[in-house]
């Protein structure tokens, strides 16, 4: 029961991690310019789409790979911006929520129709890791130290360049920004670019892990919402905290209940959180 | 002037009775999927508007109510043996209730919270019903091909569905109307506008907010109901599609939001939309690309949707658009 | 005002009237088949199905329809089906693609039926399309011939008109059971952990009582969702004394499974698994597929003949074993697996109730189904026509295979169940 | 030529037509003030002339270009720079951060560390808390944050908008004494304040905004011998 018990939580806590990514990703859209971002889960999917084909075709290394297409994600997050968000910023949350979906419904159908949604596995192993009686893939530890470390680029990046700042002070009050001088909508773009880079990257780790299709980014996209809730919206570092206790509750209730239950914790403690603390449990503002 | 007496009233209302009328005088299989699968999405559509267009709460997660009532439903005449006009009111009731319980709570979260609690009790009650063995866990429940006999054989069984789901509509657009043009609905629109000016003014609105998400749970339980006996069986995985429910959202604005005939132009038209580009052999690969760039141009240049703008451009449809 | 509001009301009904007559499914784009004048000497039967070309049943519909086209191309190219009233059947297809999604199957089969006039109905792959589509076929009164569809439920539910083509899901793994107390007497333990879906919920209820019976303890019973990939909850549960683990669903999960049961290197005696281990895809997994074991409804080793036939005393039907897999392999560049032969079997089937009726009247058909019992190189062939499970599978069985290593080292898989048609000798999963 | 010319600026929210036509001289080196009742758009002025929100119609000139279509960080960064209404500050970043965002734009980050000394001895308290999150101090200290924020970005002319609004007496005479203290430097400011007095003292110019238009202007110490501002504003 114990042995039970600490193998299922050390799975649960490395995916944890990588979950942290993909929410990081959302929080900080949510958080700079207060937009959910639907388009979330099929950017997951590019990432992982991404890293496969650079994999399969070009014989790129998939942790080498996350370059390319964290790059690839900045840019298209930049491009989904100027079209489709930058018009409806001010509107109410229903025109945000659709123009995303939107985004959503354009990515999957190109993605349908180009990879079709049969599924895919990235084709390379790193063995297994034994610790005493834990074993468990060595591409879930790489997957967890990726995440550590692209949390920790982007706390350097928001605290310690001058871009990363313009994006505090544009998330923490976009009008005074504007008056000091920052081009707002310029720092928005790239903040919604980075948020989609986090989404192309954790997707990639995914992919190194798990076989995926085009749909493959909506669970993670749904899981995302749930963190970004746990962890308080638009917390960055929340979100990593977020994806830990969920990833842990992940391996947690299999232990005492069918694993199916699973989702009906999840989600119910979602909406809970939601109620009691919508600024996350420790969103303390 | 008397209600019926106002065109905004008759228009929608006649146009769905000749609809459906045509289709029943015509008995033709193939046009009553058709028509089947086009006056579920207004009914669906219409009842989202209750909530969405009148309120301005956005529910992203309204078909938990489709696959809730669909479930009871379903269950009260698979496993209970109620004749199908008991169930879907059932499946209704259910779904009332539900969103009574739920509502005073997740209403008052605002904005893109509540859209988030939506989809959290989309998901758990998708997870719940699941696990929840008289529901026939995770394979769901069927009805044994015998129970058409009841009803003259699966022909006429079909037909009477599709007659059931007809006069369904149809009270949905009367309520639809009634909602708005009703002293209660103008306290919906003030909330709308600015919820807390509305408070002060003394409009009641936890309760009005709840009655209105209740009127709007009510429909889709109903029309569950209906949709999963003509299938012939229910599995969580079709009662709980997030996609369908964002897909009501999407009629909702194509047609134009806070209107009666909005949601039921937006509906047909999406669903025509979605058959054309599904058939058309250019863009059969790309349906959902198509379609996703076509809502995108409507919400950032036609927000009103299309009933909307004729309201705005053409002067003299105003009192006939409601 | 009034006239003029009037005049609107109709011609919006009206467009909304010619919205349904042309909305989803698109009269239009499709292709009639027009059936010739009933006296005709020649007259062409419409074969309708859904696929999944994508999705994640690709794979194994992708082989379905490949044998079904196969059965296609050889009766049209024998020159059609020949009746005892001189009149020749050729056969025509009309497929979509469902994308192994349930939503799209009866609107599609709807479709089928009364858009491109469908005479006789194939089954998509997979219970659950199945069950959706059989429906259909029941209301509008057509036959459906099922193929990769072994859930015992779709035909409990009062259809008289759908007729299986594969081993029912209740004797999928049962085979299994036995091979493990061959191979390990003092087996105890087994751990359960499959798809929530109808098919292998079948299997895995019918599989848990048969276990019991034969005095074993089913440590664990879980079920996944259809989507899942990370099966590391599921696999963490296994108790560590196990000795069996049984169970997955489909291609796509299944093979996930069976590689990460292989990276936590679990240990037990036995794994036996639904769907994919008889795939040849399955070789991909590379050492993580060695030793799993798979129940397949045919398998190209197999035999039976019209020899085994005519001891039994049955009527043999169609190609040989070796016939059909050299036309295969000449067609289709590379192995059968059982879900191909599934779908040649299929029209076979059709084939064989349509010569016997001598006619394509649905009520003639059905009585030559009702009463058939043939041998092919698939195995023996009969319905269940009670009322309670009215179209079920009866005569054919399943065989087991194991993957093992040839001399070289290459994976590969061997028949080891039921003994009579073993190629090698089952052995216990080495240690990890 | 005035620095900063304001020419018949018509503007309001939707529907809501606020100015009527406001006409506005900036000398350079002047410290000017505008006054006002509330609620008459001495705020919605500040906007319009920031380009925080659009004119219906009017110019605004600036060291004599036309920026009536600039974005509001492009008027910032050629050195128009407003304190708000409220402070705004960043209320989640340091002391030190908030000054660093306030010499964001290029002109004024060539000079950062002589402005920050500048600012630290205007108001040494703020010397003394650089790493404190800004939401955690008082009102006196976040209107510093605010000026000091502002002088950061190198201002050719500061706006400020109700400096002393909530600061206790005491507090309030710190800040106007740091005005008079910029003013000496040559600062070109513009005040808008609901302490009339304290304002006139210190202001050489002023005008009086009284529905939707200049209503008196002159220069301040007239303004304030004159009858109908005493009673008006100055409740004598």
């Amino acid at each position: 029961m114990l042995d039970q018990l600490i193998s299922s939580l050390t799975d649960g806590l490395l995916l944890g991690f990588v979950y942290g990514v993909a929410a990081m990703g959302l929080t900080l859209i949510w958080g700079v310019m207060s937009v959910i971002n639907l388009a979330h889960g099929p950017v997951i999917a590019m990432g992982m789409f991404g890293t496969y084909l650079l994999f399969t075709h070009l014989g790129v290394n998939p942790y080498l790979a996350m370059v390319p297409v964290a790059g690839a994600g900045l840019i298209a997050g930049l491009v989904i911006y100027v079209i489709a968000v930058h018009r409806v910023i001010n509107a109410p949350h229903l025109s945000s929520l659709l123009a995303t979906f939107a985004v959503n419904m354009i990515i999957i159908g190109v993605g349908t129709a180009v990879f079709s949604t049969s599924p895919q596995n990235i084709n390379y192993s790193l063995g297994s890791v034994e610790v005493g009686f834990l074993t468990f893939p060595a591409s879930r530890l790489v997957g967890a130290f990726g995440a550590i470390l692209v949390t920790a680029c982007l706390y350097l990046f928001l605290y310690f360049t001058r871009a990363g700042k313009a994006i505090r002070a544009v998330a923490n009050n976009r009008m005074a920004a504007e008056l000091m001088g920052i081009p707002s909508s310029r720092v928005l773009a790239l903040s919604f670019g980075l948020g989609t880079m986090m989404a192309a990257v954790a997707g990639g780790l995914i992919a190194t892990f798990f076989p995926f299709t085009v749909l493959s980014g909506g669970p993670y996209e749904l899981k995302s919402f749930v963190i970004c809730v746990l962890g308080g919206l638009g917390h960055p570092l929340g979100a990593l905290v977020g994806g830990l206790m969920l990833g842990g509750l992940e391996g947690l209730i299999p232990t005492f209940m069918p694993v199916s239950w699973v989702p009906v914790v999840e989600f119910g403690l979602f909406v809970l959180v939601l109620l009691v603390r919508p600024s996350g449990l420790f969103g303390a503002k | 002037m008397k209600v019926w007496q106002k065109p905004g009233f008759w228009l929608p209302l006649v146009i769905v009775l000749v609809w459906g009328g045509a289709v029943l005088l015509i008995h033709q299989d193939t046009m009553r999927e058709s028509a089947f699968v086009l006056l579920m999405a207004v009914g669906l559509a219409s009842s989202l508007n209750i909530l969405l267009g009148y309120t301005g709460y956005v529910s992203f997660g309204h078909i938990v109510f489709f696959g809730l009532g669909g479930y009871t439903g379903f269950y009260l005449l698979s496993e209970q043996g109620w004749p199908l006009f008991a169930s879907a009111i059932g499946g209704g009731l259910l779904s009332a209730f539900i969103a009574g319980l739920v509502g005073l709570a997740v209403l008052r979260l605002r904005g893109a919270y509540f859209a988030l609690a939506t989809i959290g009790i989309n998901e758990a009650a998708r997870a719940f019903v699941s696990n929840f063995e008289p529901y026939g866990g995770a394979t769901g429940m069927f009805v044994n091909f015998s129970a058409y006999q009841k009803y003259g054989g699966p022909g006429p069984a079909l037909w009477t569905t599709f007659t059931f789901l007809w006069i369904t509509t149809m009270v949905v657009l009367v309520a639809s109307y009634l909602v708005k043009h009703s002293r209660f609905g103008l306290g919906l629109l003030a909330i709308r506008e600015d919820e807390d000016a509305a408070m002060v003014m003394g409009v009641k609105a936890p309760k009005a907010k709840t009655i209105t998400y209740v009127i709007s749970a009510f429909f889709p339980g109903v029309i569950g109901t209906l949709y999963f006996f003509k299938n012939g069986n229910i599995e969580p995985g079709d009662a709980f599609q997030l996609h369908m429910s964002i897909e009501m959202l999407v009629m909702v604005m194509l047609g134009g939001m806070g209107t009666v005939m909005g949601p039921l132009v937006g509906a047909v038209g999406y669903q025509w939309l979605r058959g054309y580009l599904l058939t058309s052999p250019i863009f059969k690969d790309l349906h959902l690309a198509v379609a996703g760039a076509m809502l995108l141009v409507i919400i950032l240049f036609v927000p009103a949707g299309l009933v909307g703008w004729v309201r705005n451009h053409v002067q003299r449809l105003q009192k006939v658009l409601e | 005002m009034k006239r003029f509001g009037v005049g609107f009301v109709f011609v919006i009904a009206l467009s909304f009237i010619v919205a349904s007559l042309s909305a989803p499914p698109g009269a239009t784009a499709a292709a009639k088949t027009v059936k010739p004048a009933a006296a005709a000497a020649a007259k062409t039967v419409t074969i309708g199905f859904t696929a999944s070309k994508t999705g994640k049943f690709n794979v194994e519909a992708t082989r379905q329809i490949n044998g079904l086209h196969l059965w296609m191309e050889q009766v049209n190219g024998a020159g059609g089906i020949k009746l005892a009233d001189g009149t020749v059947i050729k056969v025509a297809d009309k497929f979509y693609d469902d994308e192994s999604k349930k939503e799209r199957v009866q609107e599609l089969y709807t479709k089928l039926i009364n858009t491109d006039k469908a005479d006789f109905l194939i089954s998509p792959y997979s219970s659950g399309l199945t069950d959706a589509s059989a429906v259909i076929a029941q209301q509008y009164n057509r036959i459906m011939i099922t193929a990769g569809a072994a859930s015992d439920s779709t035909y409990k539910k009062g259809y008289t008109l759908v007729y299986q083509s594969y081993t029912p899901a209740s004797r999928y793994l049962t085979g299994a059971v036995d091979i493990l107390l061959k191979l390990a007497p003092k087996a105890k333990k087994i751990a359960i952990i499959h798809e929530n879906d109808k098919f292998a919920t079948d299997v895995v209820k019918a599989l848990k009582i048969y276990a019991e019976k034969k005095g074993l303890n089913v440590a664990l019973f879980e079920g996944y969702d259809s989507g899942t990939a990370d099966f590391a909850p599921f696999i963490n549960k296994i108790p560590a004394d196990v000795d069996a683990i049984m169970g997955g669903g489909h291609f796509a999960d299944t093979t996930t499974l069976a590689r990460q049961l292989y990276e936590k290197k679990i240990n037990t005696k036995m794994i036996a698994l639904l769907v994919a281990p008889p795939e040849p895809k399955f070789a991909e997994l590379g050492d993580a597929c060695i030793s799993v074991v798979g129940s397949s409804q045919w398998e190209p080793l197999a035999h039976f003949t019209k020899e085994s036939a005519a001891k039994e005393g049955i009527t043999w039907f169609g190609p040989t074993g070796e016939e059909f897999i050299n036309a295969y392999k000449a067609k289709y560049k590379e192995d059968p697996s059982y879900h191909s032969a599934g779908g040649y079997v299929a029209g076979m089937i059709l084939q064989d109730a349509i010569m016997k009726a001598g006619s394509t009247d649905t009520a003639k058909v059905k009585a030559a189904l009702d009463a058939m019992n043939i041998m092919t190189f698939y195995g023996q062939l009969k319905f269940a026509t009670g009322p309670k499970d009215h179209g079920l599978q009866l005569g054919h069985d399943m065989v087991y295979i194991q993957w093992q290593k040839d001399k070289q080292g290459k994976a590969m898989k061997q028949v080891v169940w039921p003994l009579a048609g073993a190629t090698a000798s089952a052995f216990v999963c080495p240690a990890r | 030529m005035a620095l900063l010319q304001v020419n018949d600026i018509a503007s309001g929210y939707e529907g809501v037509q606020i100015l009527w036509g406001v006409n506005l001289k900036l000398e350079p080196g002047k410290l000017t003030t505008l006054v006002g009742s509330n609620g008459v758009g001495k705020t919605t002025l500040l906007k319009t002339v920031m380009g925080l929100m659009a004119p219906i119609n009017g110019s605004v000139f600036f060291q004599g270009e036309d920026v009536t279509n600039l974005s509001a960080h492009a008027r910032a960064n050629a050195g128009m720079v407003l304190v708000p209404e409220g402070r705004q500050l960043f209320t989640e970043m340091t002391i030190y951060e908030n000054l660093e965002m306030g010499a964001f734009s290029h002109r004024a980050r060539a000079n950062f560390k002589q402005n920050l000394d500048k600012v630290y001895e205007l108001f040494p308290r703020l010397k003394e808390r650089t790493r404190q999150k800004a939401g955690t101090l008082s009102g006196g200290e976040q209107q510093m944050v605010a000026v000091g924020r502002g002088l950061m970005a190198e201002p050719e002319v500061l706006m400020l908008d109700e400096l002393s609004l909530g600061l206790s007496p005491l507090l309030a005479l710190t800040l106007f004494e740091a005005l008079t203290r910029l003013k000496k430097t040559g600062l070109t400011m513009l005040l808008v304040e609901q302490n009339v007095t304290m304002a006139l003292a210190v202001s050489d110019y002023a005008y009086v905004l009284a529905e939707g238009k200049v209503h008196l202007e002159g220069p301040a110490r007239e303004l304030s011998k004159n009858d109908e501002v005493r009673r008006t504003y100055l409740g004598i």
